[in-house]
Order: structure tokens, then sequence, then C-alpha cells
């Protein structure tokens, strides 16, 4: 059993025309086990930047703790919120400087540049290989279900309510077939001047 | 410098207060062959280059050099304050060195506070007191 | 004396959890074709652009050929994580390198720090590089092997697709090629490992180094699009999805910065 | 001997050797799997059979044009991706059944003999399975769409559709999404059947497929598509990246 089907996990981040959205499952359990259905593994680090940190439940709460004290250690330095490219290099070296020993943590970042609000999404592996996407990003349990789903729904330029519609609808599927993700999810949608989080109700089982 | 693969015998008692609860084994066995690379290097690549230099110029040279390596390594601030140490990177030119070392795991991006001022100054006059970096996390 | 570098405290954990039986997840490869060759004033790089995690396409449009310096690229397969921390860190040593010199760069001495590096770390960094460029001797052309062995070739190919590449290139390669035609050779190549090697695909990036300067032309041929576009493409209607909790966070505008004298700026009266 | 063959035939010194850890060597199997997916849906008047026509092993591709459909007649089909070796066995076996059962009973083989015959036939070989993932398709008595999907060893189940092969994980929800007959495993079972008019569904099918060829690596070339309705059965292909 692979370590990453110890927690479970069902991440989808997708951009739309000048607005990003990022959505998780809410199951909590610990292998076939589900003890929280309100577990939601998408973090913000500021208002125009979310990551999402699929894997092993203890290092994902781990790395979101150190993140948040690097992005506070980085606005003292520099007295404004990192830029979401910059971010992604940060998570990469952290990542990568425990190449041998490494987190079992796939993160996706999804983010919007402050200046030209283009959206911005990136994935990785273990070890912080970078890869940036113009149009989805998924990680988890099942991230076969989750590319299917994305691949065929996906359109370029979505409004955010459309964007919203579509992420919901490839995290929801994709999830059902995953027994170890589902119990519902959260999708936040990150324009350039809101950000609206909504909890969806999915199935129970 | 630390012992290669020597056995590991004790030096002083173990302080399991302030280092917890650990067998000689964890303290012995490198856990990866990759950390005992990077252990390991420095000191191997020194000695490489210091015996070339001996073949090449005769034993005085390296002996003044490590002379000198050590004079320069008593230079800076007291333990626990970072110090440039300019002098001895420049004499081992690692100055204008840029390894993975330069910007992977730097002490002062990393979370957890260094090891407190008072058991660093006993390891550096080898009154017996381990450092220990107290983790937050 | 900076001690940074790789940190190994969650290995204990990691193969503790691995005698559990349980496996640790595998690592992004570039599936890749890559390739280079010299031609009469130059060198042509060129790759795919697939990464692919086990057999699924990871990134379908991912740049594997890396800057080194001006008149310097080098390509990379193998661990995408590894190649592109080796070849960043090269290019940071040469740049330091240049401004202490105050010369270009010479493309041995990228080969003599990867080797060293590479070797250092006996292949536990896994990144197979065809590095290549053009400095005051000409043109040059090496692989890099993981373990840190190096060959100089005047054409080669590595990565899963390089028995397809290195195909073609047997049947097309002479001395002093044109440029064209040392770019259509390498496209050729790199066509042929992206169409029978199932590690690779996507689109051509080539790189032409000479003399006088550097293109790099990303997605320089992009081979196929999706061959069929939905008739009934699936739009769903506002509201389908099922909200339990919706919250709204209104961003406020950034804190406005008014310029000029203290005084000036606030109005006291 | 088929696999060990392939690996030493693969390339050697490549960067990254499929089958085995670097120094573990690979144990000798009698299994292989040549990729390739199928799907089926079932409608009220029609069933769309679909496969792709890619052979592959490890890391190279054997045919870019290998159908896996096996047509025992205008209103049965059986698809069998994974290993193709027992494939074609299992196929040629299946074949000769059917033209058995024609004489010994004077009429066709229907859908859903046939696919207790098929599960009949993998049981036989329990404890040396044919390495394959079936689906058995075609038009019940009524005209009505019938497709059943297996696991290796025989165990089938009546459903409005089925996926099998590499691309399983990719095209599965898509289906489950899209596909107006409620997910399997919504309770109570609703119709599972596809209300989707014919068009749509084929439409469906082929986007399916083009989503599957972008991301998985063993799904390529072509996709041949069996439109099946009462007036006849209709042929397709439509051509997928190649690489």
């Amino acid at each position: 059993m692979s370590i990453f089907e110890y927690n479970g996990a069902a991440i989808v981040a997708m951009a739309g025309k000048e607005c990003v959205a990022i959505g998780s499952d809410l199951r909590f359990g610990v292998q076939f086990q589900t003890l929280a259905t309100d577990y939601k593994k998408v973090y913000k680090i500021h208002d125009k930047l979310f990551i999402g940190l699929a894997g092993l439940g203890t290092d994902a709460q781990t790395m979101y703790q150190k993140l948040k004290f690097r992005h506070n250690l980085y606005k003292l330095r520099e007295e404004r919120n990192i830029k979401p490219s910059t971010f992604g290099e940060l998570v990469s070296s952290m990542l990568y400087e425990k190449r041998f020993g490494p987190y079992f943590v796939s993160p996706v970042i999804a983010g919007l540049e402050d200046k030209t609000h283009t959206p911005y999404l990136c994935g990785m592996d273990t070890i912080g290989a970078i890869e940036t996407a113009h149009d989805f990003m998924v990680a988890g349990t099942a991230p076969d279900s989750l590319y299917g789903m994305c691949e065929s729904m996906y359109r370029p330029d979505m409004e955010p309510e459309e964007l919203f519609e579509t992420v919901t609808q490839c995290l929801m599927s994709g999830a059902d077939r995953d027994a170890l993700s589902g119990w519902g999810a959260i999708v936040y949608v990150i324009t350039k001047d809101s950000v609206v989080a909504r909890t969806l109700k999915g199935r129970m089982d | 410098m630390d012992e290669q693969k020597a056995l590991p015998h004790m030096i002083q008692p173990h302080d399991t207060l302030r280092l917890g609860l650990s067998s000689l084994k964890d303290q012995a066995s490198n856990v990866h062959p990759v950390e005992a690379i990077q252990k390991s290097y420095p000191k191997n690549q020194e000695d490489l280059k210091l015996g070339m230099l001996r073949n090449l110029y005769g034993s005085a040279l390296p002996a003044r050099m490590q002379l000198d390596k050590q004079i320069l390594s008593k230079v800076g601030r007291l333990p626990g304050m970072p110090s440039s140490q300019l002098g001895l990177q420049s004499l081992t030119g690692e100055l204008d060195d840029f390894g993975l070392e330069s910007y992977i795991g730097l002490p002062e991006d990393s979370e957890s506070p260094g090891p407190d001022m008072h058991s660093l100054m006993e390891a550096k006059h080898k009154l017996g007191l381990q450092p220990v970096t107290r983790s937050i996390l | 004396m900076t001690q940074g570098g790789f940190a190994f405290d969650l290995c204990g954990r990691n193969t503790y959890l691995e005698r559990r039986g349980i496996t640790p997840p595998r690592f992004t490869k570039t599936g890749t074709t890559i390739a280079g060759l010299i031609f009469k004033d130059g060198v042509v790089l060129g790759a795919d652009t697939r990464s692919t995690s086990d057999t699924t396409v990871a990134d379908k449009n991912c740049e594997k050929i890396h800057y080194i310096a001006p008149n310097i690229y080098c390509c990379g397969a193998g661990t995408a994580a590894d190649t592109e921390n080796v070849t960043g860190m090269i290019s940071s040593t040469l740049e330091l390198h240049r401004y202490a010199t105050g010369r270009g760069s010479r493309v041995i001495t990228a080969l003599t720090l990867l080797k060293t590096h590479l070797f250092k770390y006996q292949g536990h960094v896994s990144a197979a590089l065809v590095l290549g460029g053009v400095d005051f001797n000409g043109p040059h052309l090496f692989t890099v092997y993981p373990h840190g062995s190096t060959d100089s070739l005047p054409y080669c190919t590595m990565g899963s697709g390089s028995l397809n590449a290195m195909a073609v290139f047997e049947d097309g390669y002479k001395e002093d090629l044109t440029k064209e035609e040392g770019m259509d050779l390498v496209t050729r190549a790199i066509r042929s490992g992206i169409f029978n090697d199932l590690g690779s695909g996507s689109n051509v990036d080539l790189c032409i180094i000479t003399k006088d300067g550097v293109e790099y032309l990303r997605n320089h041929q992009r081979l196929q699009d999706k061959t069929y576009e939905r008739k009934f493409p699936v739009k769903y209607t506002p509201g389908t999805a099922p909200v339990v909790r919706e919250k709204v966070f209104k961003l406020g505008v950034d804190v406005a910065v008014i310029e000029g004298e203290p005084e000036e700026a606030m109005d006291t009266t | 001997m088929a696999n060990v063959a392939y690996q030493l035939g693969s390339s050697a010194f490549a960067a990254n050797s499929v089958h085995s850890a670097p120094h573990a060597h690979p144990s000798w199997s009698p299994y292989d799997n040549n990729g390739g997916t199928c799907v089926a849906v079932a409608g009220n008047d029609y069933c769309i059979v679909a496969s792709s026509t890619r052979l592959s092993t490890g890391f190279s591709i054997l045919s870019r044009d290998v159908s896996m459909v096996l047509k025992l007649s205008d209103k049965l089909m059986i698809l069998s991706p994974g290993f193709q070796a027992d494939a074609n066995t299992l196929h040629k076996v299946l074949q000769q059944r059917y033209i058995r059962y024609q004489f010994d009973h004077g009429r066709p083989l229907s859908v859903s003999a046939c696919a207790q015959l098929l599960g009949n036939t993998l049981y036989y070989k329990r404890f040396f399975p044919y390495y394959t993932f079936n689906i058995c398709a075609g038009l019940d008595e009524e005209g009505k769409g019938a497709v059943y999907s297996y696991d290796a060893i025989g165990s089938h189940e009546r459903s409005g559709y089925a996926v099998q092969g590499s691309g399983k994980d990719l095209i599965q929800p898509v289906l489950d999404n899209q596909l107006k007959a409620a997910s399997p495993l919504v309770l109570p079972p609703e119709n599972w059947m596809s209300s989707l008019p014919l068009d749509q569904a084929v439409d469906l099918v082929r986007d399916a497929f083009v989503s599957a060829g972008e991301r998985d690596i063993y799904t390529g070339d072509a996709v041949e598509i069996y439109i099946m309705t009462k007036e006849g059965t209709k042929r397709e292909v439509l051509e997928l990246k190649k690489d």
C-alpha cells in the first residue's frame, strides 16, 4: 500500500479568466476508516495564494506550519505578500532539501499574480519537481480519475461561476471513484477582488 | 573532527533530559549513504588537496596552510552568533564556491531556533555538553 | 562555514515505514528523448516536452532544455527534480565565476562542475544530461551520466527514447552540417523518439547555439493537437453543484500610499 | 519468455529501466500488459463499443493498429484489453464455441447466454487465468443495449456502461458524470440504462478516448468504434495522437 493511501486526498486546481479555483475533498481517515468529514486540505497563504497538500496527513500539516512560518519571515523581510511563482520555488527547495528522506506530500499551488491577475498554477512531486500548468493541476490518491475528468471538462478562459461548477464536478466525480477521498468538498474561487469559499455536499460513502 | 565509522563509545554520560532517549546505535549508523558522503566529503577533499600539495611542493606548504587554517578558524564571534569567517573561507577557496550547501537547508532559514549559547560554549571548550537544537515542531 | 545541504531527519521514519511494507511514492521522471549534435559553426540541442509519473503523463509541455550560461545550454533526463536543481546550481556557480573572472564561461568548466557534483553523490542524484555550448574554443557537446562519467561526442542522445533518436542520427549525421540540416536532423531525431517511445511525447523544443548567439525555439514544432472537439460540450448550468455553505471574503483595496510631507498629507483642520 | 526477452531488448543503458529497481533483477512472469482501453455504452435502442488500437509493452510500441474486438455477430461483440496473447487464444475459443452453439441450437448465441459462456470460460482457468479484463456487449432480444463487464476470472455484472484497460481510471468518472444513467454507486439502484441519444453518446465516447489519449501513454494511435442498432452495425475509426 502506498504511503499516499494512508490518509487519502483529492485536490483539483483550475485556471479561468483572471480567476483561479482550488478545491479539496473533506475526508480525514486512516487507511479505510473515516474519522472526520470536515478536514479541508487547502490552506490559505494569503488572499491571492492557496496551497493544497495531498499525501500523508502528518507531513501535510507539518509542511503547512513550516510554510506559514517561512511566509511570515518573508513578509518581515520583504514587507509584502509573496508572489505565487516565488512561493512555488520556495516550496520546491523546501521539498528538495529532504531529497533522500522526503516529506510524503504532493502540493498543488494556485494563486493570482497581484498586478496582472494572471492565474498561476503549479504542482510538485514529493521532492519538489515543479510542473507549472496553464489549465489544471491535480493531486491525491486517485490522480487518474481527476486527470480524466479535468481533461474532458476543462475549457480555456472560463468565468468564475462556470469555473466553480467545473471544478466541483471534476472533484466530486473524481473522488466518487476513490474509496479514500470524498465525503463532501470545499472549493475556493479566487478573483482579483474576492475569494468565495463554498462547501459542497457529496456522497457520504 | 567527528568519527568516521568508529565504534560508538561513551565520551560522557548520555544527557537524556536534554537529548531524549536514544541508544548508541542511533549515533553510530548513518541513516543514508548520502549523509555519510555529505559529512565526509569536505574533509576528504581537503586531505586530497593537501596530499597533492605535499607531493608537489614538499610538506612545508601544507603544514603552513593547516597552521593558517587553525589560526583563522579561531577568528569569529561567540558560537551561536553567525560569523562570516572571511579569512578562513578565502584560504580554503570556499568564498567563491556555490554548492548545494549554499542555498539548500541553510540554518538561518530553518524553523527551529539554533542550539542555546551555553551548550555551544561548553562544546567549543570540550566541557562535554552536546549542543541540542530545541525544535518547536 | 554554512552547513546547509540535504537534511536526513526524516530518513529514520521513512525506512521504518518502508520496513512495514509501505511503498514510498515514485518521483516524477522525465521519460524523455533528448539529443544534441555539432554542426559547422555551433551546436543544436533538442528535447521533447513530456514528463511522466509512472504511466500517466504529468506535464504535457515541460521544459527540458535548461539555461546554464549565455552560450551554454543543457538538456536533462532522469529524475525531474535532480536535473532542475543540478543545472540551476551549476548555472549560478558559472555566473559567479563570470563576475570573478570577467570572461565568458567555458563548456568544459560546466562539464567539470557537473561531473564533480554528480560523482560526489555517487549516482544518488540521478540526472543524465546532454551539455552543449560554444566558447572561444569552438562548439562542444558532452553527455553526463548520473554517476559522473562523461563523453565528448559529435552527436549524442539520452533518455528512454535515445535508441529511436540515435537511429535517425546514425542515418543522417555527417561532418560540417549546415545550421538548417542540423536543425532538421535533430528535429527528426526527437520526433522519432516522440512517436515511438511511450516515455516521450508532445512537442519538440530546439536550441541552436553559435558563437553569435542562441536561438531557443520553445515548442519549435507543436506536433499534434486534440483530434476531436466535442459537438455537445458540457455546460454545467450555475447552481448544479450542491452547495451547503458559502462564505465570500471581499478583498480590501491595498492601502493607498499618500506621497508628500506628513503635514500636507494629514489634514488636521 | 516474452517478458525476459523484452527486458534484455529494451535499452539497457537508458536512464530509467522500467521493469525493475536498479539492483533487483526482474523475476520471470508469464504475463505482460499490452495496454489499450475499451469502452462500451448501452442505450435504449443502441450499443456503442469502442477500443483503442495501440499495442505496446514496457515503454515501446509494438503496433499501432491491433483490434481488441472479437465481432461474433452484428449484435454481439467481446472486447479484451490486457495481455493480448491470452486475448487471442480466448477469442479463438469463444469464436469456436459460438459456431458450435449455432449448430447445436439452430439459433445464434444471445448476449446473456454469451455473457454466461464467457464467465464460465474465464473461470475454467481459475488458477492460471486469462490475463484480460473483458467486456461483453451487444443488443438483447428486445433490441436494447446490453453491457457486461468482467474481472480476469469471470465474475461479471450487467451495467449501463463499462470501461476496461489502462485508461480505465481516466474514463470511468467521465462516464459516471455524463451518462444520465445514475452512477452504479447510487442507492437505491435507478434505471442504469443510458438515456443519452445515440449521437451524444458517440460524441461522449470519442471525447473520452481523446482525453484518455492525452494522459495515458498506452492509449493512442486510433480508436475503432462500433455502433450497433437494429438497422445494423456501423464501424468508424477516430485517429488519436501518435505519441
